[in-house]
């Protein structure tokens, strides 16, 4: 399967009369984005801003962060099985429009969600301050059910994603880069000595909060099985996950996941990048049995030589991360995990919930419980007034002079578990 | 230290029936009112930690434990509920070192976290219910 | 804790109920013990009973101690 | 403020004053001076610091005469009240280190001064007081000299500032179980990959978070003549007199105990109970012999199938996870034990 990905840098974004796309600005009309939005009769209303980095604006509670695309050649849409019909994705040509984001907020629960800072140095432990950020803010129709709610705003994220996508869809993207993943026996004929290679990805798969989606089937029904990275590009894996901000994936981290990026990098070079295996992180024990043990039988069905494995969140997934490499290793396949570490503010705490000595490779994407100061900023998007409910603020957080005493949990992304940050430690 | 069990044989030995016995252990009042018609509930006034300690207790007097204690990424003592599906079959030695591993470190995780007052009570409360939901429909999946 | 107790150089048996935990933690002589409440009785036997019980425990133990043992080893 | 006074630690070698022949060399206080490393140590703080004295003393006077020794020393770098008190380097030197270890370790807790050391990371030394106090890793001999010192003046001089201290790879420490955050230059994807191709390719790589390692033990030879061998009983279940005299904690207990039975024949529920939380103590407490089993080892030991019970037990309180067992309290009374001539331990957990 090969995929070109055309890349249209975006300088700036401004609200307009009318939509489009101009040498590398943004111009989108509230109007039409409020249609796309309220498409859905279950959200009462919505408010739409901009935050650019460096600004004195932060964004909360956050609930999920999208990269508008758009698919110009071959099979299928964005976000197939949840706005574009069900197809096989991945392969034909797909712009993206780089440095920029969809990001959709609003008060889902009354906790959890997450804080991105476009300043100070909250900017520092998100890659979201970085990107010129198109913010939602929607509203529910009185005595919605919080499930309806969340899935409400979830799709509306995605509508408007898909809707700022299709404005670049006539453009001649700046850079293009293509991927390409060859069968079981072309990639043996074409890399016979190089190792072969695969990334293991674990999704979020608990509950109400705690969910993904593949192909829009959620991630708890599903056995572990097997995709062309590329798929991914197209939005095949989205995030219905928003608690845990520090280390959820958001949708954004599903289309950009650095470890297939990474793993490109070296395909042909170093190693042959087989495939993507995908498996759950369930709460019922006897689920995580199943899944660890097919994960494993996947890796010595593909002879694989070795795998990078990511985990997404806290606790429950711990037990799943090494189980799965535990299981791995026994077939002959050599790891590296990826996780994060809950060490307690003073950083002496047991790291993970579970070990094994199988785990002698290990990337970490920092403490989570590490205590940040947030200085009062001029704006805020979305409310503040659930900040200390959010995971990580405590009854303290917000102080006198306005700053936030919080731990590193609450930062959206700030310790992510594909290593997408350069956050790590010792 | 991650000991591997074999829940599915444990299924299979006892009594033959694929549906293995068990009840849910909460503080949660919602899943109380919402599970207890068709489930077997076992509902304590307990703090978080309190009724991990009560499962830990019900796991050395021979019960099993079905269900991670940290499950869901909201932190333990940041919502004050907390649900726990228990066997009532006497797990095998494995069983019981890798649940007894796990229910320890959780009850050690609840001193890394700040408890948060219940303003949101019921957010919370709808939390711990749909996680021991999706539990409570892999168990009666029949494995 | 027990293999601090070998590395002194004194050969020490591992009473213990989850034997599992007594392999992660080194032990080389290990005996099952009963319960995590009660590993060396039952109060559900009478006193005579379950001291016989207890008593049946520690001659196992010491002989784990008169035991030459390669590695770790559970005495059933 | 002037420049930072430094006080430097080192043993007879470094000061040249001789080698193991002059390991017996008392404590000496020299004011005013900088001895040995301390020239290296004075020119790299250029002048941000100066060393305002030198305390040295023989390996074996310090390992021998410890607690005075020590006492002598604080009192001295109490009267000198130094902004920062180094120890050695003392590279692969086993007694030299735990002299810097116990030095370095006392300074800060004691007299609440900044303090920090250096050495290889198989040094004895460095198990001991790695956790207590920053200990530069150096190379294992004293051509390591240079790297050491370029290591150890600006963590001192950061000490001694109060400024804040980075993750042990930055810095330069020996990983001390606190486990710390900063940015690394490549993203964690990146790292991961590099990491498997290594580990693939069979080379050398460094994980980023070290597994508890589960070392291995020998198991000792069989006890030969237990009818003439002294037992001791020691138990993970918190058993403790009645009243809990030593207040050990309910989980992750800070110390352990030792209680003499001394002719106590069996334990009861007036004179027993356990002070473990982890688990249900009702049991236990109307019997402690449930989880310490002293009435059979008396009729064993009245049977002559055991030459004694030994008159002491030693009784922890973990925090029930396999992988925090109390490792340290275990080394000091395993001592303890064989210095009382036991010859065999009977260890009882819940």
């Amino acid at each position: 399967m090969r995929l070109e990905m055309g890349h249209i840098y975006i300088r700036d974004i401004q609200f307009a009369a009318e939509s489009k796309i101009a040498d590398g600005v943004l111009y989108v009309s509230e109007e039409a984005l409020k249609a796309v939005v309220l498409e859905d009769e279950k959200l009462k209303s919505v408010s739409f801003d901009i935050a650019k980095p460096g600004e004195s604006v932060r964004i909360t509670p956050v609930k999920d962060v999208i990269e508008p695309r758009v698919k110009v050649e071959g099979r299928g849409g964005q976000f197939p099985g949840v706005i574009a019909k069900v197809d096989t994705v991945g392969e034909g040509k797909t712009y993206a429009l780089k440095g920029m984001a969809v990001v959709t907020a609003g008060k889902i629960v009354g906790f959890q969600e997450g804080i991105i800072d476009m300043t100070g140095p909250g900017a520092d432990y998100t890659p979201f301050s970085q990107t010129l950020n198109l913010v939602m803010v929607a509203e529910p129709v009185e005595g919605l059910k919080q499930h309806d709610y969340e899935a409400a705003v979830r799709f509306a994220g995605f509508r408007v994603a898909v809707y700022v996508g299709e404005l670049a869809r006539e453009l001649t993207p700046d850079e293009v880069k293509v991927y390409e993943t060859p069968t079981m026996m072309e990639g043996l004929k074409l890399y016979p000595d190089l190792p072969r290679v695969a990334y293991v990805q674990m999704l979020q798969s608990q509950g109400l909060l705690h969910d993904t989606y593949v192909y829009g089937v959620d991630a708890k029904k599903i056995l572990p099985t097997i995709l062309n990275p590329t798929e991914t590009m197209d939005g095949a894996i989205v995030s219905g996950n928003c608690v845990s901000a520090c280390d959820k994936n958001p949708t954004y981290v599903h289309q950009n996941n650095p470890v297939v990026e990474d793993l490109f990098a070296q395909h042909g070079k170093t190693l042959n990048f087989v495939c993507q295996i995908i498996t759950n992180e369930n709460v019922y024990l006897a689920d995580k049995m199943r899944s660890s043990d097919w994960t494993a039988k996947i890796c010595k069905m593909l002879d694989l030589d070795g795998v990078i494995v990511s985990q997404e969140g806290f606790g429950n997934p711990d037990t799943d991360l090494i189980m799965n490499c535990k299981k791995i290793e026994a077939e002959g396949v050599k790891t590296v995990i990826i996780t994060d570490e809950y060490a307690g503010r003073d950083g002496k705490s047991q790291s993970l919930a579970d070990a094994d000595v199988a785990a002698n490779a290990v990337v970490t994407g920092g403490n989570a419980n590490e205590v940040v100061i947030l200085p009062k900023l001029d704006k805020v998007i979305g409310t503040l007034d659930y900040v200390n409910k959010i995971a990580g603020a405590s009854e303290d957080t917000l102080r006198p002079d306005g700053s936030l005493e919080v731990e590193l949990q609450v930062i959206t992304g700030a310790t992510n578990e594909t290593g997408f940050l350069k956050l790590s430690a010792r | 230290m991650c000991i591997v069990p074999f829940f599915i044989t444990l299924a299979q030995e006892r009594n033959g029936a694929m549906r293995e016995k068990y009840y849910i252990l909460t503080n949660n009042p919602m899943v109380a009112g919402k599970l207890s018609e068709d489930h077997k509930v076992v509902f304590m006034e307990l703090s978080f930690e309190e009724i991990l300690k009560e499962a830990r207790s019900r796991i050395h007097s021979g019960q099993s434990l079905l269900t991670h204690p940290l499950s869901g990424s909201v932190k333990p003592n940041e919502t004050p509920y907390k649900s726990l599906l228990i066997g009532e079959a006497k797990p095998t030695t494995e069983e019981l070192a890798f649940t007894l591993e796990l229910i320890e470190t959780a009850i050690a995780a609840c001193g890394k976290f700040r408890a948060k007052g219940d303003k949101y009570a019921q957010d919370f409360q709808l939390i711990d219910y749909t996680l021991i939901k999706s539990a409570v429909e892999s168990a009666d999946m029949g494995i | 804790m027990v293999k601090e107790i070998e590395r002194a150089g004194l050969p020490v048996v591992h009473v213990c109920t989850v034997t599992p935990i007594s392999m992660t933690v080194g032990a080389n002589r290990i005996v099952p013990a009963i319960a995590i409440p009660h590993p060396l009785g039952n109060p559900a036997l009478d006193a005579a009973e379950e001291k016989k019980l207890r008593r049946g425990l520690v001659e196992k133990a010491l002989k784990a101690l008169t035991t030459e043992v390669s590695g770790q080893t559970i005495f059933e | 403020m002037g420049k930072i006074k430094v006080v430097h630690y080192i043993n007879q070698f470094f000061a040249n004053i001789g080698g193991e022949e002059k390991a017996d060399y008392p404590a000496e206080l020299r004011k005013g001076e900088f001895v040995g490393p301390g020239m290296a140590l004075n020119q790299a703080f250029g002048d941000e610091a100066e060393i305002i004295a030198t305390i040295i003393c023989g390996d074996s006077y310090f390992n021998e005469n410890i607690e005075t020794t020590k006492a002598q020393i604080l009192e001295w770098v109490k009267e000198l009240a130094p902004d920062v008190f180094i120890a050695g380097p003392a590279f692969n030197a086993g007694r030299y280190g735990v002299a810097c270890g116990t030095m370095a370790a006392a300074v800060k807790e004691e007299l609440g001064i900044p303090a920090l050391t250096g050495m290889y990371e198989e040094n004895p030394g460095a198990d001991m007081f790695k956790n207590n106090v920053y200990m530069i890793a150096t190379k294992n001999s004293a051509a390591g000299m240079r790297d050491a010192v370029k290591k150890i003046a600006p963590l001192a001089l950061k000490l001694a500032k109060g400024e804040k201290i980075g993750a042990s790879c930055e810095e330069g420490y020996l990983p001390n179980g606190v486990r710390v955050n900063f940015f690394e230059e490549k993203r964690g994807s990146e790292r991961a990959v590099d990491m498997l191709i290594k580990k693939l390719a069979g080379k050398p790589f460094v994980t980023e978070y070290p597994m508890p390692d589960f070392d291995r033990v020998e198991p000792n030879p069989a006890v030969k003549d237990l009818a003439h061998t002294k037992v001791a009983l020691v138990t993970s279940g918190g058993i403790v007199p009645k009243g809990n005299p030593d207040h050990i904690e309910s989980s992750s207990a800070s110390h352990y105990g030792e209680y003499d039975i001394t002719g106590v024949m069996n334990l009861d529920e007036a004179t027993y109970e356990t002070a473990h939380g982890g688990y249900d103590p009702v049991y236990a407490n109307a019997d402690a012999d449930r989880v310490l089993p002293v009435d059979v080892m008396r009729d064993l030991e009245k049977e002559g199938v055991i030459g004694e019970l030994h008159t002491k037990f030693y009784t922890t309180v973990g925090n029930g996870t396999a992988v925090a067992s109390a490792k340290a309290f275990a080394a000091e009374y395993a001592q303890k034990l064989v210095a009382d001539g036991v010859g065999a331990v009977i260890l009882t957990s819940t």
